[in-house]
């Protein structure tokens, strides 16, 4: 979906503005906001594609009149509610109603290094061969899929060229819908500024991204 | 006020919220709060933007390490100790003399923690994700980067799990320089590409 | 610009929700804020697509989030602002601080029916011939200019058929930033949906829009 | 909600906000009140859908007026008296067994007045706006009309000053008819293209 989220290419949000100071946090709210989302992760429910749909999803009011935590809490509580691990009943009276279905997978304070410097790595092993090789020509898809999908608007039916080949990745606009993780090739795609704006392109620029086999075509 | 949504009323408000739902997680059973500290500690102290300078001097001095930092980012960063999420695959992209990279997410947030830790507000924010793939010169000149129209500007839309980290160019008068003061001269913008490495003091 | 005015093809809106009486009007204030926007109007200071230029120019949290009428007088504000006819102390102040500059236009009450029952063509003469003509393929243009545009995000770089040939109208990405009217060609473009979609187009789906010659190349 | 965000507090701001400026506009003399409420007695009581509820099922009745409704539908239309704001540049778009017609503008409001009046809300809102170019069998079947495969569906965005009428098949069981009664059959909607002229009561 070319939701709220979608926005390359898109005006009127006014000036980039660094700020002065630049704290990492700006409340103590927005450390446990980041401290809750990894956490909740660990309970298995949902992988980043699930999580990144919820965040996308919101309305764009929401999304856009947000704060990023804010946007971040509002996408967790609402995959809280869906896994059945809160109840709106809980949210207003603010304390637990019932006992949590996984707290076996509770995040441990002493397994945290350990689950952050491992990650989660996107590659899989698959045997299919890649259909396309460095240097290949390709249009990317005009679909526009009612789902999560990560190819983003401005790029859509433009031609560019391979320049990379990742390996094989999960497809996130499967793994996002719990249609399991689906590995598809991955490439990085070159695309000449002019063939995504035309003659309002900035001189001498490309825009390089990474897109899935099943967002290609021969070109 | 819209890049960054700071009023008091929604402060308060999530500060309740977030009050409210750690709680009712903790009281289920389902969170543990010492792991929140633990994950705060982590990206305030020991994951940020002094993991990729280290990366980028050693680029600069150790020629070995430059060409397996073009070959395998991930395994190269790794063999420093820089390793986990949001940098599980990793690629480095070279400034040179006609040639400026910078890096983006059109559609979230995709930034490199292991090197950098966690992004700016501006970076996470419309404004920036919004029109640096239309017009990265003029979103460059903003931050006080004026390139030339020799140099190409390439853009890299964070679209996967691959995080870019830009290796900016080497500043002159760094003959001699240790990799520790060289990491001083290595700016997060300069790592993103909204900015250049410093020049030395003179 | 692809401001938050250009929405064709975006995700997140939600269901579309006719009202239950649909009233023509559902407060007083609607019914002023559409009179004080024809009435300024008249003053001469901008026209049609200055005014849309001014609505679409907000920010998207506003857009969104505005009802339709006060997008409009946020737009009128800003416009009234712009020309000089109110002040930021008049609005603080809600009390005229200075006369009016063109009193002499203001719109009488007698004068109304005549205004409305004429419009305001926007069809020129012009000399120079048509490009284009019936059954001609042509390309829209990938330009994204900064500017006020009528060529919607969606259709660009698409490729359609011209079924009509309207004439010359004045030319809105001009008109709109006081360049002058630039009378200019205008055609319906047909756009097949599987052209704007790929597969994910309903099936025997069409989109006609209205493009001005400068928005096409020939394909 | 955001579809149509009449909330108490925006109601009592915006009438705030109008009262203030037309009292200044006013004093400045540069509005007549009266000149508003003219205006919008204009569009309360004159101009509406029956307008082009005429043209419909005059175009159903008289071949002659069809074809020109058909050639020059701005002349054919002025010819009935409507003309004016919003309707200077007419175009009729007929429905048939295979074809179907619904129109939107989504860069704006863009809509018929002379013949249809002000736009509902639901036709200026995002929802509509964004989606029925897409999707827009999904869109006219929440509308309670699903139309078969084999039927073409055109979708009109009225991009420049060009404004589409509808034309609606005249439903069956409507022989001997005449334009008054006939009219009582052709609904907005079926006039925008979201729904069908109205079987005749049994």
């Amino acid at each position: 979906m070319m939701g709220p989220h979608d926005l390359g290419g898109r005006a009127g949000f006014g000036p980039v503005l660094p700020e002065e100071d630049e704290p990492i946090f700006h409340a103590d709210w927005e450390k446990r906001a980041l401290g809750l989302t990894l956490c909740c992760g660990a309970l298995g429910y949902w992988g980043i594609d699930a999580s990144r749909h919820a965040r996308e999803s919101l309305h764009p009011v929401t999304y856009y009149g947000s704060s990023y935590y804010a946007i971040w809490i509002t996408a967790l509580t609402a995959l809280l509610i869906r896994h059945g691990e809160v109840s709106e009943a809980e949210l207003a009276s603010g304390k637990a109603l019932a006992p949590g279905k996984r707290s076996d997978s509770k995040m441990q304070a002493a397994a945290v290094a350990d689950v952050l410097a491992k990650g989660a790595p996107a590659d899989r092993d698959i045997t299919a061969p890649a259909a396309f090789a460095m240097g290949d020509r390709v249009r990317l898809s005009k679909l526009s899929p009612r789902g999560h999908t990560r190819l983003p608007g401005y790029a859509r039916g433009k031609i560019g060229v391979v320049t990379k080949v990742h390996g094989t990745h999960v497809f996130p606009d499967a793994a996002a819908h719990g249609q399991g993780e689906q590995p598809t090739w991955l490439y990085t795609i070159s695309i000449a500024g002019t063939e995504l704006w035309g003659a309002t392109a900035e001189p001498c620029t490309t825009v390089r991204l990474d897109a899935w086999e099943r967002y290609l075509e021969p070109a | 006020m819209h890049d960054h949504p700071h009023h008091g009323s929604e402060l308060d408000e999530m500060t309740a919220r977030v009050k409210a739902l750690e709680t009712i997680l903790t009281e289920k059973g389902l969170i543990d709060p010492a792991a929140i500290d633990e994950i705060v500690e982590t990206y305030e102290t020991k994951v940020g933007p002094r993991n990729g300078a280290a990366v980028v001097a050693r680029a600069w001095v150790d020629p070995d390490f430059c060409a397996a930092l073009k070959e395998d980012a991930t395994a190269a960063i790794a063999s420093m100790g820089f390793t986990g999420r949001q940098g599980e695959h990793m690629q480095a992209v070279f400034n040179g003399k006609t040639q400026h990279n910078v890096v983006v997410c059109t559609l979230c947030s995709c930034y490199p923690w292991t090197v950098l830790g966690l992004p700016p507000v501006w970076y996470k924010s419309p404004p920036y994700r919004s029109r640096v793939v239309l017009e990265p010169r003029k979103v460059l000149s903003e931050f006080g980067l004026t390139l030339g129209d020799d140099v190409e500007v390439t853009v890299w839309d964070s679209t996967a799990e691959v995080r870019y980290l830009v290796i900016p160019e080497r500043p002159a008068g760094t003959d001699g320089f240790d990799s520790a003061a060289l990491a001083d001269l290595v700016t997060r913008d300069s790592m993103i590409g909204t900015g250049l490495a410093l020049e030395p003091a003179p």
